[in-house]
C-alpha cells in the first residue's frame, strides 16, 4: 500500500516536471499558433547557461533561474525569427519542419560546443526530505509542484480574464484579422514565444537540478513529452496542458510499477492515443467549427 | 480637407496586376463608395490602404500624413477601421471577446466609452447580445457579418472601411446597416464603402468611384453615377 | 517568373514527347551501373538511395497525396523488417513469400493506426503516428520471445533466386532497383485513377469531397494502408540486406530522416522523394569528413529549403501543401462566406 | 405516374436541431417536389443553413426524420446521403482550388465510377471505360452549363461568379435527385445574380429539382416557384412567391421597409 | 595520396605502408570511449613505427566515426573493405555495431578486432571477428561468485540494468552465475537508453530491500547512483560496465563513495610504465583512460604482431590466421584467442575510496 503511495508520489513529481515543460510549450502554441519541435533544445540551452553561471559565479539559485530564463528568451527570439515570422500565412507543416530543422541545428551545435558527455549538476540545492507516514517527498519536488500550480493559475488568468489575454489569443487565431483590429502581431507573437521559451528555460534548469546532470542530447526526449502533454491539454490551454503532464507522469509510473521501465513511453503514448481517440482534440473541446 | 488621399496606387499579385495607378480622395465626413465587378480590385484597394499587402507603387495619406509604409496596426491606431471581406472574426473566441478585441485599436479608450459603444452595438444587433458567450465561429453567416461590423465600430474610428458589409444579410438587416451608416456619417465620421448592391450604396453615397479590372474608369457624386446609363447597365442590373 | 514557368512547361513538353525513351535510357543506365563500378561501398550507397527513395515515395503517398501528416514511418518500417526477420528465422519461410506477407501485415497495422485516428486531423494525427512509431520500436525491444528483444535478430537468411544468392550489396542493388520501379509504376497508376483523385480531393477539402460522395474515412484509411504496405515491403527487403536487425534501427531520427527526404525533394510528386533521397544520402557521404558539423549543415539545409522553396525541389506547386503566395488570398476568397 | 408526382423528392418530418439550449431549427416540415425550385428564406440565424446541414448529414438532427424520395435518410453520413442522390453547395465556396475545372467535375463522378484497385493497376477495360466516361461526361456537363472555355483553368483563379457555377456543375456531376444551394448569389452584383438565376432555371429545365437559400429577394422571387420562410428556427410561412410577398409577418420579420427587397416584392405584388 | 605516403615511408626506410581502419563512436553518447580508441591506437602505432614498424612496414591508422550507430558503422566497414590498402579493422566499440558489421567483414575476409565488444555471441558470428574485452559470461560469474558472495558476503541483491543488447546479455549471464553461486536476485528492473527518471524503479527495488544493488550500464550508472542516494537510500552499490571511469566519479561525487566494481585491468600506481602510459594518454586526451583505450592499444600491437608473423607477403587472410594463432601479453594482460575469437580474462576487484579507485589486493581471486 505505502509502496503504491510512494509510486504515486513519484508519478506526480515526474508529472509535475512534464507539466512544467508543457506550460511553456502551450504558451508558445497558444500565442504564436504554430506547434514547435524545438522546445526541448530551448529548455536545455537555458539549463546550460545556468550551469556556466554556477561554474563561475557560484551556485546562486535566483541568479541561475533568471539566467536560464533570459538565455531561453534569447533562444526564443532566434526560433521566432527563423521558424515563425515569415511563415505566418503559409501552410502549417512548413514552419513545423523549420522547427525540426532548427532543433537539429541547436542539438548538434550544443554537442560540438558543450561536448556530448553528461555534465554533473551536483548539490545545487541541498535536498531535505519530509516524511508523511511512510511516504517521503523532497523539498525540490515540493518546489516543482508548487511552481507548476502557480504558473498554471497565473497564466490561465492572464489568457482568459484580461484584455491582454484576448490580444494574445487573437494573434494565435487569425493574424491578418489581428492586424485589422490594431494588434502589433509581430511583437505580440515574438513576446509570447519568448515568454514561453523563457518558462521552458526555467523548467529545463529545474529538471537538470532534479536529475543532477545536464547533457546536450537531453532535449529531444523531454521536448517530445512536453509536446504530448500539451496535446493532451488541447495545445493552447495552459491549465489542461499542466493537467495533461500530470496525467502522463502518473500513468507512466503506475504502468512501470506493474511492468518494466522499458515500457515507459508505451504507456505515455498509449495513454495519449487513447484519450485522443475519445476526445480528438484533447481534454478541451474545440469550439467554433461549423460547416 | 481630404482625410484619406490615395495617389496612383498599384498592387500586383505575382504577375497579376490587381490595381493600376488608382487615385482616390475621401474628404472629412464623406461617405464614398467603390463599386465594380468581381475581381475589379476593390478588396485589394482596401488591403493596400491598411497595408496588409505590399504596394507595387503609389502613396496613401491619412490626415495629411504618409501612411504608405506604416505597419498595419499603426494605421489602425491612427483611426482607420477595416471591416474585411470574409468577416475574419476570431472563431474560437466568444462574441464578447471578439467585441473586446475590436477596441484593441484604441488603447487609451476609457471604460465608459467602451461601455457606450457596446450598448450602441447591442442596440444595433440585438442578436449579438443574445449570443455573447457563443463561439464566433459557430455563429450563422449573417451573425458573423454583424459581429465583424460591430467589431469595427468598437474602436470608434475616424474612417471606417467596409468591404461588402451587406453580404449574406437579410434585407431587413441590410436596411438597418445602411441606416446605421447614414447615422454614423451624421456623427461626422468618414466612410469608405464597398458594395455589390450598387444602387443602395450610391443612393446614400456622397461620391463614388467605379473600378474595372484594376483601373478607375468613372468618378462622380452618388446621384450622377446612379443615373449614369453605363453604370445602370453594368452594375444596377437595369 | 513568367519566363521561368514557360521554360518549365517547354521542358516538360519535350520530356513528355519522348517520355518512354528517356525512362528506358535511365533504366538502362541504372542497370549497367554495377558492371561499371561494383565497389561494395558505392553499391551500398546506391542501395540506400534506392531504398530510401521507395520509403520516401511511400510516405509521400500518405503525406503528399492525401494530406495527412504521418510521422510514424519508422514504425511501419519496423513492422515490415521484423515480419520478414521473424518469418525467415523462426518459420523458415522463403524470402519471396515474405515480401507480400510483410506488406500485408504492415498494411493491416496501417489500418489499425489509421482507423481510430480518422476523426483527428493535422497536428493531432501527427502526434498519434509519432507515438505509434515509438510504441512499435519499444514493442520490438521488449517482445523478447518474438523479436529477440534488445539482442535483435541475427543471421537473417539471405534470399536466393535461380541459384543467385543475394549476399553482397551489388545483388541487393538490383533487388532495391526492381522494388523502386514496381512501386513507382503501380503508384503512378493508382494516383492517376479514381482512387488517387479521391485522395487529392480529401487533401484539398475534405468536406467538399464528402458532399460529393467520397467516403473520406475509408479512403483515408486505405491511403494509410497503401503507404504502409510499401513501407513494409521495403522493410522486408531491408532485413536480409543488413542480416541483423534490432530496435535501434527504427528510432524517431530514422523517421525524421525519411520525412526530410520527402520535404526536401517535394511532396505530391513522384520525382520529389527520389530527388530527396539522392540529395540526403549523397550529402551524408560527402559531408562525412566534417563529422559532427555534417548534421549542422544538414539542419541548415532544411531550414534554408523551407525559407526559399517550401514546396521542395520538385514538389507539386498545385496543391494546398505548396504554400505559395496564391494560397493566402484564394483561401480568403473561399472563406468569404464562412 | 401520378403517385410519383405526389411523392416529394425531399421531405422532413418535425425536424429539430438544438445546440445546447438554442433551438436552431424547431419542428420544420418541408416538402420539395419533383421539378421545384424551392426557396428557403428567413432572417439571419433563422436556421436555414442548419436545416440544410441536417438534411445532408453534416449534423445529426436532434429530433425528426428526413426522407429522400420516401426513403428515410435521417442518420446517414454525408457521403452516404450524397450516394442516395442529394447534392449540395456550401455557404462558402468549397472548390478544389488547385485542380482544373474538369478535375473538379471528375471527382463529382466519383460515385459513378466502378473500377477498383486491380482495375487501376492493370488498366482493365473497366478502368479505361470509366476514365473515358468521366472525361466525356465531364465535358458534356461543362458544355451544358456553358463553362467549356474554363475546362483546363485552375478553379481557384476563376472569377468569383464563375466559381459558384463550377461548384454547382460539380454537384450536378453526381447526377442528384435534388440539389441544395446555400446563398449562391451572395457577393454577386445584380447582373451576375441575374445570370445565376438564368443558369439555375436552365438547370431546372433539365429536370433537376433544386432547393436554395438566398437573401436576394429579386433572385428568390424570380427564380423560385415555392418558398418557405423561417424565423427563430420555426416556419412562419410557406407558399408561392406571391403568397410570401403579401404576408405581413414576413414583411415585418424579413423584408423590413422593403428598401432592399424593394421593387422585387412590390413589382410582383402588382401583377 | 596513398603513394605519397608510401614514398614518404620508403624514404624513412620502411618497406612500405600498411593501413589499419579504426572504428569508434567519436561523437554521440559513447564519444568518451571512441576518442579513447583513437588516441590509444595512435599511441601504439607511434611506438611501433618508432621501433621500425611492423615487419618493416609503417603502420598508418585510419580512424572513422561510427557514432555508435550500426548503419553508420556498416557503411564505414564497407568503405574499409573496398580499400585494398586497409589490411585489418579495429573496432567497433559496442557489440551492437560490431555484430552488425560481422557479415560484411566475413564477406570481405578482413579482420574485425574489437577492443571492447563483450557480447558472448559476437566473436562466434564469423571467423574474422575477434574481441579482447573478455566475455560477459566470463565477467558475470566472477562478479557473482567473488564480488557478491565472497567479497561483499551478501545473498540477496537487487539488479538494475539497461535494456540494450549489452545490458541484457550481461544480466542473463549474471543470473546464471548468480544461482550457481547461490546468490538470490530479489528484484530486477530494467530501462531503455536515455532514461532519465529512475525514482519509480528505485522505489521498486527499495521495496524488496536487497542487501546490495548491482547497476549494469555505461551511460546512466552515474544518474542511477545519484538518484538512489537522492532518495536517501544507502544500500551498498556495485556496477558492471563503465570500468574504472573517472567520469563516473566526477558525475557522482561523494555519492559513489564505496562503489564496488570489477575490472580486467587497472592502472596500478605501483607499475611505472602503466603510469607513464596513463600520463601520456592524459596529455593527449585531457581525461584519464579507462580500460577501453588500453584494450585498443593492445589491439594495434596484436595486429602488428600478426603482421610480423606473416613473413614477406602480408595479406588480410594471413593477418587473420596469425592473429588467431598467436599469443601475446599486452598492458591489459595475457591474450590468447579461443576458437570463437575471443578470450577469457582474469578480473580484479576495485572500490572507490575517497574519490579514488583502489584495487583490493588481498582479494585478488583472479589468481585462482
Ligand atoms: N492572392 C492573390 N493571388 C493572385 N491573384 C489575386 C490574389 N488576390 C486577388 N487576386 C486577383 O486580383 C484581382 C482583384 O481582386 P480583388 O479581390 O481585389 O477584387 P474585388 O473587386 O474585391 O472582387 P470581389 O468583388 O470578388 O471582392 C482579381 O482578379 C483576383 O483574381
Ligand atoms: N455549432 C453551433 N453551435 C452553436 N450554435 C450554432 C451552431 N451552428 C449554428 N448555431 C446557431 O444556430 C442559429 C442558426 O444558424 P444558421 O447558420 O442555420 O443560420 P442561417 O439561417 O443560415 O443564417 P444566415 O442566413 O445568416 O446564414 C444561429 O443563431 C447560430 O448562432
Ligand atoms: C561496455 C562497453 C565496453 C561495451 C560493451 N562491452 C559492449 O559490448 O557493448
Ligand atoms: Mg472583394
Ligand atoms: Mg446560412
Amino acid at each position: 500500500m505505502e509502496y503504491f503511495l510512494n509510486q504515486i508520489i513519484n508519478g506526480l513529481c515526474q508529472g509535475a516536471i512534464y507539466a512544467l515543460m508543457a506550460i511553456g510549450y502551450s504558451v508558445v502554441v497558444g500565442v504564436v499558433g504554430m506547434v514547435t519541435f524545438t522546445h526541448g533544445e530551448v529548455m536545455i540551452m537555458g539549463a546550460f547557461a545556468a550551469y556556466y553561471v554556477f561554474q563561475y559565479c557560484g551556485t546562486n539559485l535566483i541568479l541561475g533561474f533568471t539566467v536560464a530564463f533570459l538565455a531561453s528568451w534569447v533562444m526564443g527570439i532566434f526560433v521566432y525569427k527563423v521558424c515563425y515570422e515569415r511563415f505566418f500565412n503559409s501552410p502549417r507543416h512548413i514552419s513545423l519542419l523549420c522547427t525540426i530543422g532548427f532543433s537539429m541545428l541547436v542539438k548538434n551545435l550544443a554537442q560540438i560546443f558543450f561536448g556530448p558527455n553528461q555534465i554533473p549538476m551536483l548539490n545545487i540545492v541541498h535536498i531535505k526530505f519530509y516524511h508523511i507516514g511512510a511516504m517521503q517527498i523532497s523539498s525540490l519536488q515540493i518546489m516543482i509542484i508548487s511552481l507548476v500550480v502557480c504558473l498554471a493559475v497565473a497564466l490561465n488568468y492572464i489568457f482568459y480574464h484580461t484584455k491582454f489575454g484576448v490580444m494574445l489569443r487573437a494573434v494565435s487565431q487569425d493574424k491578418s484579422a489581428a492586424y485589422m483590429v490594431g494588434i502589433n502581431v509581430k511583437r505580440i507573437a515574438m513576446l509570447g514565444n519568448c515568454v514561453g521559451c523563457g518558462l521552458g528555460g526555467i523548467a529545463g534548469l529545474l529538471i537538470c537540478i532534479y536529475y543532477q546532470v545536464v547533457q546536450a542530447t537531453m532535449g529531444g526526449a523531454l521536448g517530445m513529452k512536453a509536446f504530448s502533454a500539451s496535446v493532451l491539454g488541447g495545445l493552447t490551454d495552459v491549465r489542461f496542458s499542466a493537467l495533461g503532464g500530470l496525467c502522463i507522469g502518473l500513468v507512466e509510473n503506475l504502468g512501470i510499477t506493474v511492468t518494466s521501465a522499458s515500457y515507459r513511453d508505451v504507456f505515455a503514448f498509449g495513454f495519449l492515443i487513447l484519450v485522443l481517440i475519445f476526445k480528438p482534440t484533447g481534454f478541451v473541446k474545440k469550439r467554433g467549427t461549423k460547416v | 480637407m481630404s482625410l484619406l488621399k490615395i495617389e496612383d496606387l498599384s498592387i500586383n499579385y505575382g504577375y497579376i496586376s490587381a490595381l493600376r495607378n488608382a487615385d482616390i480622395v475621401v474628404n472629412e465626413g464623406e461617405l464614398v463608395t467603390l463599386i465594380g465587378g468581381n475581381g475589379a480590385g476593390k478588396t485589394s484597394t482596401l488591403m493596400g490602404i491598411s497595408n496588409l499587402i505590399p504596394k507595387a507603387g503609389g502613396n496613401v495619406f491619412f490626415k495629411g500624413q504618409d501612411i504608405s509604409r506604416l505597419s498595419p496596426e499603426k494605421i489602425v491606431k491612427m483611426g482607420i477601421a477595416h471591416v474585411p471581406e470574409g468577416r475574419k472574426i476570431f472563431p474560437d473566441m466568444t462574441v464578447y471577446e471578439n467585441l473586446v478585441s475590436g477596441s484593441m485599436g484604441q488603447p487609451k479608450q476609457t471604460k465608459e466609452k467602451f461601455q457606450e459603444l457596446l450598448e450602441m452595438n447591442y442596440l444595433m444587433f440585438p442578436r449579438l447580445k443574445e449570443r455573447l458567450t457563443q463561439a464566433g465561429g459557430s455563429l450563422s453567416g449573417g451573425e458573423q457579418q454583424m459581429l465583424a461590423i460591430a467589431r469595427g465600430l468598437m474602436m470608434d474610428p475616424d474612417l471606417i472601411m467596409l468591404d461588402e458589409p451587406s453580404l449574406g444579410l437579410a434585407p431587413i438587416i441590410v436596411e438597418e446597416i445602411f441606416e446605421l451608416l447614414v447615422r454614423i456619417r451624421q456623427k461626422g465620421k468618414t466612410i469608405l464603402l464597398i458594395e455589390q448592391n450598387a444602387s443602395m450604396a450610391l443612393s446614400i453615397a456622397d461620391r463614388g468611384y467605379v473600378l474595372e479590372t484594376g483601373t478607375i474608369t468613372l468618378e462622380g457624386s452618388g446621384e450622377e453615377l446612379l443615373h449614369n446609363p453605363a453604370i445602370i447597365k453594368a452594375y444596377l442590373g437595369g | 517568373m513568367n519566363m521561368l514557368a514557360d521554360t518549365k512547361k517547354r521542358a516538360k513538353l519535350i520530356f513528355d514527347k519522348h517520355k518512354v525513351l528517356y525512362s528506358l535510357l535511365l533504366l538502362a543506365f541504372l542497370f549497367v551501373l554495377p558492371l561499371v563500378n561494383n565497389k561494395s561501398y558505392v553499391m551500398g550507397v546506391m542501395c540506400r538511395i534506392l531504398m530510401y527513395a521507395t520509403l520516401a515515395g511511400a510516405l509521400n503517398i500518405i503525406n503528399g497525396y492525401s494530406g495527412q501528416t504521418c510521422l510514424g514511418v519508422a514504425g511501419f518500417f519496423c513492422f515490415g523488417a521484423y515480419t520478414e526477420a521473424i518469418l525467415a528465422t523462426k518459420v523458415g519461410l522463403s524470402f519471396w513469400l515474405c515480401i507480400p506477407l510483410a506488406g500485408i501485415v504492415t498494411a493491416i497495422v496501417g489500418l489499425v493506426v489509421a482507423w481510430p485516428t480518422l476523426k483527428m486531423s493535422g497536428i493531432y494525427l501527427a502526434i498519434v503516428t509519432l507515438g505509434f512509431s515509438e510504441i512499435a520500436r519499444l514493442l520490438a525491444l521488449n517482445a523478447t520471445p518474438l523479436t529477440g528483444g534488445a539482442l535483435g535478430i541475427k543471421n537473417i537468411p539471405v534470399p536466393e533466386l535461380f541459384g543467385i544468392v543475394f549476399k553482397n550489396s551489388r545483388s541487393y542493388y538490383y533487388l532495391f532497383l526492381a522494388l523502386a520501379i514496381v512501386f513507382i509504376f503501380v503508384s503512378n497508376r493508382v494516383i492517376k485513377s479514381k482512387i488517387g483523385r479521391a485522395w487529392m480531393s480529401i487533401r484539398e477539402d475534405e468536406l467538399a469531397s464528402k458532399s460529393l460522395g467520397v467516403n473520406a474515412s475509408v479512403y483515408k484509411a486505405f491511403n494509410f494502408m497503401y503507404g504502409a504496405f510499401w513501407i513494409g515491403v521495403v522493410g522486408c527487403v531491408y532485413a536480409p540486406y543488413v542480416r541483423f536487425i534490432d530496435s535501434t534501427y527504427f528510432t524517431l531520427d530514422e523517421g525524421w530522416n525519411i520525412l526530410s527526404m520527402v520535404i526536401l525533394g517535394g511532396q505530391g510528386t513522384f520525382i520529389g522523394p527520389v530527388i530527396g533521397s539522392i540529395i540526403v544520402n549523397f550529402l551524408t557521404e560527402v559531408l562525412r569528413p566534417i563529422g559532427q558539423w555534417r548534421l549542422v549543415a544538414f539542419a541548415l539545409l532544411i531550414i534554408i529549403m523551407m525559407w526559399y522553396r517550401p514546396q521542395g525541389l520538385a514538389g507539386a506547386t498545385d496543391s494546398k501543401l505548396a504554400g505559395n503566395k496564391m494560397v493566402g488570398k484564394l483561401q480568403d476568397r473561399g472563406k468569404k462566406h464562412a | 405516374m401520378l403517385e410519383i408526382q405526389r411523392q416529394p423528392v425531399l421531405s422532413t418530418e418535425h425536424i429539430c436541431m438544438y445546440f445546447g439550449g438554442l433551438h436552431a431549427v424547431e419542428d420544420i416540415n418541408l416538402e420539395i417536389h419533383q421539378g421545384d425550385i424551392y426557396g428557403i428564406i428567413g432572417p439571419n440565424g433563422a436556421g436555414k443553413t442548419t436545416l440544410f446541414n441536417s438534411c445532408t448529414g453534416f449534423n445529426l438532427p436532434t429530433k425528426g426524420k428526413v426522407f429522400l424520395c420516401g426513403e428515410d435518410i435521417t442518420n446517414l453520413k454525408p457521403e452516404q446521403i450524397a450516394k442516395k442522390g442529394m447534392a449540395r453547395t456550401f455557404q462558402n465556396i468549397k472548390l478544389f482550388k488547385y485542380m482544373s475545372v474538369l478535375d473538379n467535375i471528375k471527382i463529382g463522378f466519383h460515385l459513378n465510377l466502378k473500377s477498383n484497385l486491380i482495375d487501376t493497376v492493370f488498366h482493365t477495360k473497366q478502368f479505361n471505360a470509366d476514365e473515358a466516361y468521366a472525361i466525356e461526361k465531364g465535358k458534356e456537363i461543362l458544355d451544358l452549363v456553358g463553362l467549356s472555355k474554363y475546362t483546363e483553368t485552375k478553379a481557384g483563379n476563376l472569377p468569383y461568379g464563375v466559381q459558384r457555377k463550377v461548384e454547382i456543375a460539380r454537384a450536378l456531376a453526381i447526377n442528384p435527385k435534388i440539389l441544395l444551394l446555400d446563398e449562391p448569389a451572395a457577393g454577386m452584383n445584380p447582373n451576375e445574380t441575374k445570370e445565376l438565376s438564368d443558369y439555375i432555371l436552365k438547370i431546372n429545365a433539365l429536370g433537376y429539382t433544386i432547393g436554395v437559400i438566398e437573401h436576394d429577394m429579386k433572385f428568390v422571387m424570380n427564380t423560385c416557384n415555392r418558398i418557405i420562410v423561417l424565423n427563430f428556427g420555426q416556419q412562419i410561412c410557406e407558399g408561392t412567391p406571391d403568397v410570401i410577398k403579401t404576408n405581413q409577418n414576413v414583411r415585418e420579420a424579413y423584408f423590413g421597409k422593403g428598401l432592399v427587397a424593394g421593387e422585387a416584392i412590390n413589382v410582383a405584388a402588382e401583377n | 595520396n596513398g603513394n605519397k605516403e608510401e614514398e614518404a615511408a620508403k624514404a624513412e626506410g620502411f618497406k612500405g605502408i600498411i593501413k589499419i581502419g579504426v572504428l569508434g563512436p567519436l561523437t554521440g553518447t559513447n564519444a568518451e570511449y571512441g576518442v579513447g580508441f583513437k588516441i590509444g591506437t595512435q599511441m601504439a602505432a607511434d611506438r611501433i613505427n618508432a621501433a621500425g614498424g611492423a615487419n618493416g612496414y609503417k603502420l598508418i591508422l585510419v580512424p572513422k566515426d561510427s557514432k555508435g550507430d550500426p548503419k553508420e558503422s556498416s557503411d564505414l566497414t564497407r568503405q574499409f573493405c573496398d580499400d585494398s590498402d586497409i589490411m585489418a579493422i579495429i573496432g567497433d566499440f559496442t557489440s551492437g555495431c560490431s555484430m552488425a558489421n560481422a557479415p560484411i567483414v566475413d564477406d570481405a575476409k578482413i579482420v574485425q578486432l574489437s577492443p571492447t565488444a563483450s557480447n558472448p555471441k559476437y566473436a562466434g558470428m564469423s571467423d574474422y571477428c575477434f574481441s579482447i574485452m573478455g566475455r560477459q559470461d566470463g565477467e558475470a560469474p566472477f562478479f557473482a561468485k567473488y564480488i557478491i558472495s565472497k567479497y561483499m558476503g551478501v545473498k540477496k541483491i537487487g539488479l538494475i540494468y539497461i535494456n540494450s543488447d549489452w545490458g541484457v546479455s550481461a544480466a542473463d549471464n549474471f543470473r546464471k552465475a548468480a544461482n550457481e553461486a547461490g546468490v538470490e536476485i530479489v528484484t530486477e528492473v530494467n530501462y531503455v537508453q536515455d532514461e532519465k527518471d529512475f525514482s519509480s524503479l528505485i522505489t521498486k527495488l527499495k521495496a524488496a530491500n536487497p542487501e546490495a544493488l548491482i547497476i549494469m550500464d555505461q551511460g546512466a550508472v552515474a544518474q542511477v547512483i545519484n538518484q538512489v542516494r537522492a532518495m536517501g537510500w544507502d544500500v551498498p552499490l556495485t556496477t558492471l560496465g563503465p570500468g574504472t571511469s573517472e567520469q563516473l566519479i566526477g558525475l557522482t561525487g561523494a555519492n559513489s563513495e564505496g562503489l564496488i566494481l570489477s575490472t580486467p585491468f587497472f592502472f596500478d600506481p605501483q607499475v611505472p610504465e602503466l603510469m607513464a602510459w596513463k600520463t601520456e594518454f592524459n596529455d593527449k586526451a585531457k581525461f584519464n583512460p579507462t580500460v577501453h583505450p588500453a584494450c585498443a592499444f593492445d589491439c594495434v600491437n596484436l595486429i602488428a604482431q600478426a603482421i610480423n608473423s606473416c613473413g614477406d607477403t602480408v595479406t588480410r587472410q594471413g593477418i587473420r590466421d596469425n592473429l588467431a594463432r598467436n599469443e601475446y601479453t599486452g598492458i591489459t594482460g595475457p591474450i590468447k584467442f579461443n576458437k570463437d575469437g575471443d578470450i577469457t580474462r582474469a578480473y580484479l576487484i576495485c572500490q572507490v575510496e575517497n574519490g579514488q579507485y583502489v584495487v583490493k589486493k588481498g582479494f585478488d581471486y583472479s589468481a585462482e
